[in-house]
């Protein structure tokens, strides 16, 4: 198991009261795993993925519960040690490469910066692996990429190298927010074909985060839903896109085009919006937005089940 | 006129009887260097135009005219005594013809001999450079007239003529003059080397025959003085060798950094006034080295006769009867440093009777104002509630004085407001009548010593130009009368000197009737030396004169 | 790169002009600013005032002045000034600009390095106390009157306290030359340059630590964070160095207005001969030569500030260089 | 990760309720308004202070007297040793109504030449604010809003004031109209009045703040609202009034703390060089250059009515600071400078 995530709690202090922005999300992560976590913006997946890599440098932040890493607890770590895993052991893609890397140092400048923040290594051989590393992530010309400003090149080069970046250490573990988001759709595919192809030459485990299950169906093994804090729904990709449990989770699933085939005259979308974290509703947090809901529902629903875990209460009917 | 810069002379009534007439010179004290100090530069070093007390007191020791003014502590230096001229000339033709020999082996500064061609063509350049007097001082000589019309081709025809066999020149003048030997003696008429440029030289230093010659000079940072190699004394009393061997004048420092470097020795003596709030430190801690010296001088406020309110001759005694001269007197430093007075001429000028109508007890010293009399007199003038702006210099003491005035002008029953001008303007702003000016505070310092150099010159018809900068009857004040009687004593002052100044005095008496201004209080000059300056000596026509103190 | 070139002449070329005929229009249309009386001197008679007049050439029409004016300056170089008769203007302006430079350059230096250490401490500990006290001390040096400052460093160290052995050292007023005295260059100028410098390490101290913290919400910075970089790598190899573009933006404009005479206030507080102090004893005395010559070349700074600014925020920021 | 939550609940409430919410919680920024305001209401009580102390804060009273320990002394001394040269007003004697900071060189009350002073630097500041801003805006949503020719021709005119050092700018139109009242249309600005200090400042900083609202405009211009509008035949100055001007009001306001702070700065400045606040009027500045005069002796004169301005100035810039993120967060609106 390389990532134990235990009732993991984050909440924020605001001008208008705590925010409670994770509510007790348990999840594991296996060696070599692809874990995607999906669910609409404010569903708490990002800060998910922020607490695991330790970067919630907000003051006002609450974090409780547990994350342990190859058995070392990340909640509470010390800094200087938590630097030192982060970038090396766990290593980040985020959503827009055109904002994620500083806009004044050259590619390989920034891929040689991290290579030798976790290396001891001349700065000549970092060089030499950074362009290998873009070579590696498909860039042409990598020698000329390496010496080139961000601004200088693409969105889905500059993705790359972004993946080029969080690869150069080898990191067992890949934390990947919305890595295709905004991208076009066709180096959208090529990037997921990338990520597919890292991953099993580098055997690293990622989690990552998307709201497009079109993206979820091709990348992940096992999915998560979170709506409003919470996990919805977990199981192997299969399960899921065969029989989603939670009618949240259909609705998402509903609410995606085909890969394939004829695109509906209309998508479905789910009516209404996300609840504010400030004033979630009692009970179910999907409660007024489900079409089927319960007299039960006036009640918060545990996540049951292990291999595919629901929280509703009409879940137990598959 | 600001303070003491456009001004030239003063008559010392102290003789500060430190070292005796014509002291024997003193070997031992010859040499090193003199630093001086001023706040800024005074213009152009071409002693045909410069018209600044400033730079005419560093003349002294480097340029000379025909006649001089005797180089001597006090009074004394009023005296005029022959420079180039061998001796002072014979006046024929009833006083209108001058016959000067010159002085042979006179060198300039650059090596050449001066001779009756360098003095011809002097006179001729003092009116095709304009010099600023060209008119007022000169225009008597013969061929003027022409030379004003048509400066560039100035030959002075028939006025000055120069016989280089005989090694005379002859002066001819249209009218007798009086005071024709004061203005041979200013700068203004000093002789410089024929080939020198017929147009303001500027920076450009020109050579003269005195003990000293301009060796460097940059307006901007400083002048410096050094020996004339050539110099060798015919004169002791017109032009003395003199004891630093370089004379260092800086520009630049505000008063207040001057007077810190006179008191940390770093520099000898400064050219301008301290400023009033380091007055007590100066006349406490470094009482011994200051002088204090009464000056031919007056700071008086100009009423403009022509406009409002004081085109009503009671509005002006009115002022004149408001104003607290003590208050005047202390605004300028206290009763050490002025004293207060109502009429035109200054104490111990030719001419001078203390005359003083505008005080509680008219007689003839000041004692009080009398509010009373001024407030009925606003009354009676019909002028009460009129709208009175006073044009002050923008100097502390000037804009004191002027918002003082403010507030008696308001206490009379005027409608008073104070506007202080950049001093370098103020003076030509205030005698331009298109600027209607109503009441101004302005100092006169005098030319050379001669009543109608206040009297016709301030308050004369000539003086007055309608529309022009250049009107320096401020007052715009012109009585046929009193005109009369000053050409009168003009022309008797050739014959009659003594009968000319009785008839200054009541003339003096007359304007000051009149009230076209307000007399406010006669200064006195602060001289402020480090501790290691020697021989001290104020001349009354030139002030200190620098190159007679010593350093070492 | 050509038209880039040609367009910053265009613009400095109308600049000027438009500045040098806002100057001439101004003193033109004001009374009392008639040189000719005061060239002529005290008591002139108005046949001297009016070959002063013809002789400097104040009856030609404005325009034929102006361009006069205009030639002297820059083609003849032989303008003199309407108060001290002959003294060449060029040369005058000229003279002063190392007194300017030796202010302005030393306020500089230390300008930048306080303000870089106010703005990287106060971004390091926002919103701490640390940051605070910084952020109210760099507030209250804005908030002073700089010539106020001066005086009151001038009553402190030139005669309250100038006897100690605190200010004992401190000169006269007044500059020295660097060539002729180092030493004394250097002490008599310590004082102005702080006194110079404060408003301007609160300003860039403020601006920095603004301008750091902005660049710390930046996603690259978590990006950074991501990479395992230590806080202090971040801050200063990736924030600041981000936020020094528009710093240095900042203080070349500063420093080019400064060195056109914008100092004046300093200059004229300690008595340094500078470009300031000549511009305003110029227009205490209305002597245009010299106005018109400084402000000219104030503009010139200015206009030249701007370019160098561009090239040196082409130097900085690679998404302009090849933009 | 705060700002999802914050501008999630934000959303409810008007950008106004928002903004004074943010401001009402920000302590420093009302500490320091009422700080200023204090100044402001002290100054105010500038009257009240000079009849209760009998003193004529605009009158020279050079032999006036004051009691001191029950003895009779007069306000200007003259030294007793040495050479007697020089008078010195008298200092502070620090008991209020009695010369409590000493007189000047007229032999006035400077605590209640300080009030007045404080009354007339707040005045032309504001008044000056006021100018800019309303002719800024002119400019700017001119130029900005019309652009082509109008904005070329404005933008240049803006150019040359702005290359114009601003002391050196504010100092020559100084010097000429110090000696002669201008006339501007209708309105003629008398030489000695405030309304002269109030035009140089006003006009000297309008490129400074019109250049940001001509930027802001234009962006209103091409935004889609603004091109739907005029696509759909609305009358310009009807564009102007209902979308353009709202839009900038935010950035105005922002703005007044600071320029009056900056034009206080100024004021002062222009008055310490004597061509701003003309005598017998008072405003700190001109209080701070009678008191140059004297520094060495009574250095009081100069010191107080610069701790005024560096306390009213420091306020304003921390108002303005609380004023600006309060309204405007993103704003790139920095203080400006005085050098």
């Amino acid at each position: 198991m390389i990532l134990q995530v235990r009732d993991l709690k984050v909440s924020f202090r605001t001008e208008q009261g705590l925010v409670q922005a994770i509510d007790g999300v348990t999840f594991d992560v296996r060696e070599g795993e692809v874990l995607g976590i999906a669910g609409e913006s404010g569903s708490g997946k990002t800060v998910t993925l922020l607490a695991v890599m330790g970067l919630i440098t907000d003051p006002n932040a609450i974090i409780t519960g547990s994350i342990q890493y190859r058995g070392r607890e990340l909640v509470g770590m010390p800094a200087r040690e938590m630097r030192d895993l982060r970038g090396r052991e766990i290593a980040m893609i985020f959503q827009d490469p055109m904002t994620a890397l500083t806009p004044v140092y050259t590619i390989g400048w920034q891929i040689v910066e991290q290579i030798r923040a976790h290396q001891t290594i001349s700065r000549r051989a970092a060089w030499d692996k950074a362009v290998a590393l873009l070579a590696e992530v498909n860039i042409p010309k990598p020698e000329e990429a390496a010496h080139r400003y961000p601004h200088q090149l693409s969105g889905g080069m500059r993705q790359r190298a972004v993946i080029a970046m969080a690869l150069s250490c080898n990191p067992a573990l890949l934390v990947a927010d919305e890595p295709t988001t905004a991208l076009d759709v066709t180096v959208q595919a090529q990037i997921l074909d990338l990520l597919r192809k890292l991953q099993k030459t580098h055997g690293s485990a990622i989690v990552f985060i998307t709201h497009d299950l079109g993206v979820m169906a091709e990348l992940a093994d096992r999915i998560m839903v979170m709506y409003a804090g919470r996990i919805v729904e977990r199981s192997t990709r299969a399960a899921i896109l065969a029989g989603p449990r939670h009618p949240y989770t259909r609705a998402l699933l509903d609410s995606i085009p085909p890969l394939d085939g004829p695109r509906p005259h209309r998508l479905r979308t789910i009516s209404g919006a996300p609840p504010s974290l400030l004033h979630l509703p009692a009970g179910c947090s999907f409660g007024p937005r489900c079409p089927q809901r319960v007299e039960a529902c006036g009640a918060k629903p545990a996540l049951t089940g292990t291999d595919h875990a629901t929280a509703c209460f009409l879940a137990a009917t598959p | 006129m600001k303070k003491l810069l456009m001004a030239t002379v003063a008559a010392g009534l102290l003789t500060l009887g430190l070292t005796p007439v014509h002291a024997e010179y003193l070997e031992e004290h010859r040499g090193g260097t003199m630093r001086l100090v001023a706040r800024s530069a005074a213009g152009t070093v071409d002693p045909h135009i410069n018209y600044t007390l400033q730079y005419w007191q560093i003349y002294q020791g480097m340029y000379d005219g025909l006649i001089a003014f005797k180089k001597a502590a006090g009074a004394e230096g009023f005296e005029k005594v022959p420079d180039i001229a061998e001796a002072m000339p014979e006046v024929t033709n009833d006083g209108k013809t001058y016959t000067f020999r010159i002085r042979k082996g006179i060198m300039f500064s650059n090596g050449q001999e001066l001779g009756v061609k360098d003095v011809v063509a002097s006179f001729q350049r003092i009116f095709k450079v304009s010099s600023p007097t060209a008119g007022g001082f000169y225009s008597v000589i013969v061929g003027a007239d022409a030379c004003l019309a048509e400066p560039a081709t100035c030959t002075l025809e028939g006025g000055v003529i120069g016989d280089e066999a005989a090694g005379t020149v002859t002066i001819n003048l249209t009218r007798p003059d009086a005071e024709f030997f004061d203005k041979l003696a200013l700068p203004h008429a000093a002789i410089l080397p024929a080939d020198t440029p017929a147009s303001d030289v500027g920076t450009a230093p020109i050579p003269g025959t005195g003990a000293y010659y301009i060796s460097a000079y940059d307006p901007n940072t400083g002048m410096t003085m050094s020996r004339n190699p050539h110099f060798k004394v015919w004169s002791e009393d017109a032009q003395p060798d003199g004891y630093p061997d370089v004379i260092q004048y800086d520009f630049g420092l505000t008063d207040e950094a001057q007077v810190t470097a006179v008191q940390n020795g770093e520099a000898d003596w400064m050219f301008d006034q301290p400023p009033t709030d380091r007055l007590g430190e100066i006349g406490t801690t470094y009482k011994d080295e200051v002088y204090i010296t009464p000056l031919t001088a007056w700071w008086y406020a100009p009423m403009n006769t022509n406009i409002p309110p004081f085109d009503n001759v009671l509005a002006r005694q009115a002022v004149n009867f408001a104003l607290d001269r003590n208050t005047l007197v202390n605004l300028f430093g206290g009763p050490v440093l002025a004293s207060p007075v109502c009429q035109v001429l200054p104490p111990g000028f030719p001419g001078h009777e203390p005359y003083c109508p505008y005080t509680v007890d008219p007689g003839t010293a000041w004692s009080a104002p009398d509010l009373e009399k001024a407030r009925a007199l606003v009354q009676e003038s019909g002028t009460a509630g009129q709208t009175v702006t006073i044009i002050a210099e923008d100097t502390t003491v000037s804009k004191a004085i002027g918002t003082y005035m403010q507030s008696v002008l308001t206490d009379i029953g005027y409608v008073a407001e104070v506007k202080p001008i950049s001093p370098n303007i103020q003076f030509t702003y205030i005698q331009n009548t298109n600027n209607n000016v109503q009441i101004s505070i302005t100092q006169w310092y005098q030319d050379y010593p001669a009543a109608s150099d206040f009297l016709n010159i301030l308050f004369g018809c000539s003086s007055f130009t309608p529309g022009s900068d250049s009107s320096i009857n401020i007052a715009g004040f012109c009585d046929p009368e009193i005109q009369a009687k000053m050409d009168e004593a003009m022309l008797l002052g050739v014959s009659d000197p003594a009968a000319a100044n009785a008839m200054w005095v009541e003339i003096d008496r007359m304007v000051t009737d009149k009230a076209p201004m307000a007399a406010l209080f006669t200064p006195k000059r602060i001289d402020f030396v480090s501790k290691r300056v020697g021989n001290f000596q104020f001349n009354s026509q030139f002030y200190w004169m620098v190159s007679q103190s010593w350093v070492q | 790169m050509i038209y880039a070139v040609l367009q910053r002449l265009g613009q400095m070329v109308f600049v000027m002009v438009g500045i040098s005929l806002l100057v001439f229009l101004i003193f033109f249309g004001t009374p009392g600013v008639d040189p000719a009386a005061r060239i002529a001197g005290r008591n002139a008679s108005p046949e001297v005032l009016e070959a002063v007049r013809i002789s400097f050439g104040f009856d030609q029409p404005f325009y034929i002045q102006y361009l006069t004016m205009m030639k002297k300056i820059f083609i003849t170089g032989d303008l003199t000034s309407f108060v001290n008769r002959g003294w060449e203007v060029v040369p005058a302006v000229l003279d002063t600009i190392p007194v300017t430079l030796s202010l302005v350059l030393g306020a500089a230096v230390l300008w930048i390095i306080f303000s870089l250490i106010i703005g990287v401490l106060a971004a390091a500990y926002r919103d701490t106390w640390i940051d605070k006290i910084l952020m109210i001390l760099g507030l209250i040096g804005i908030s002073m009157p700089v010539y106020w400052l001066g005086e009151v460093m001038n009553l402190v160290t030139q005669s309250r306290y100038h006897d100690t052995w605190l200010f004992s050292w401190v000169p006269p007023l007044g500059y020295k030359p660097l060539s002729e005295d180092p030493k004394g260059w250097f002490l008599t100028l310590v004082i102005p340059w702080f006194t110079l410098s404060i408003l301007y390490i609160g300003l860039y101290g403020r601006v920095l630590r603004a301008s750091i913290t902005e660049a710390l919400q930046e996603d690259y910075i978590r990006t950074a964070r991501a990479k395992g970089l230590s806080e202090t790598r971040i801050l200063l190899r990736h924030a600041l160095r981000t936020s020094l573009i528009s710093f240095v933006t900042l203080f070349g404009l500063d420093f080019g207005a400064l060195v056109g005479g914008s100092a004046l206030l300093t200059e004229v507080v300690f008595g340094l001969q500078g470009v300031g102090k000549l511009t305003f004893d110029a227009l205490q005395n209305l002597d245009l030569p010299i106005i018109m010559t400084t402000v000219l070349y104030a503009s010139f700074f200015v206009v030249v500030a701007n370019a160098i600014v561009d090239v040196v925020y082409i130097l900085l920021d690679p998404r302009v260089r090849t933009a | 990760m705060t700002v999802l939550s914050t501008d999630v609940a934000n959303q409810c409430r008007g950008p106004w309720a928002t903004a004074f919410r943010r401001l009402m919680r920000d302590r420093a920024a009302l500490a320091a308004l009422a700080a200023f305001l204090l100044i402001v209401l002290m100054c105010l009580l500038a009257p009240v202070y000079a009849h209760w102390a009998g003193v004529e804060p605009f009158k020279s009273t050079l032999n006036a007297t004051i009691i001191i320990d029950g003895q009779e002394r007069p306000v200007m001394e003259l030294p007793t040793e040495g050479l007697a040269l020089g008078y010195t007003p008298i200092g502070p004697t620090w008991s209020l109504g009695n010369y409590f900071l000493g007189a000047d060189n007229q032999g006035r009350d400077v605590m209640a030449r300080l009030l007045y002073g404080g009354l007339n630097s707040f005045l032309i500041a504001g008044a000056a604010t006021i100018f800019t801003l309303t002719f800024a805006t002119l400019f700017g949503v001119t130029a900005g809003f019309f652009g082509g020719v109008i904005d070329m021709v404005l933008s240049r005119i803006l150019d040359v004031l702005w290359a114009f050092p601003v002391y050196l700018l504010a100092i020559s139109l100084s010097v000429v109209m110090i000696t002669q009242s201008i006339t501007i249309g209708p309105i003629v600005i008398e030489s000695g009045s405030l309304w002269l200090p109030i035009f140089i400042i006003g006009l000297i900083y309008i490129p400074y703040v019109a250049r940001p609202i001509r930027g802001q405009v234009m962006a209103l211009r091409n935004s889609d609202f603004v091109m739907a509008a005029i696509g759909l035949g609305a009358p310009s100055s009807r564009i102007m009034r209902k979308d353009i001007l709202p839009n900038i009001t935010t950035t105005l306001i922002v703005f007044v703390p600071i320029m009056m702070a900056l034009n206080m700065l100024t004021e002062s400045a222009l008055s310490f060089l004597s061509i701003g606040v003309q005598p017998p009027d008072a405003s700190w500045g001109t209080i701070i250059q009678d008191g140059q005069g004297l520094l060495y002796t009574r250095p009081v004169v100069a010191l107080a009515p610069g701790l005024m301005i560096v306390a009213s100035v420091l306020s304003l810039n921390v108002f303005g600071d609380g004023l600006r993120d309060a309204l405007d967060p993103k704003s790139k609106i920095k203080l400006g400078r005085s050098g």
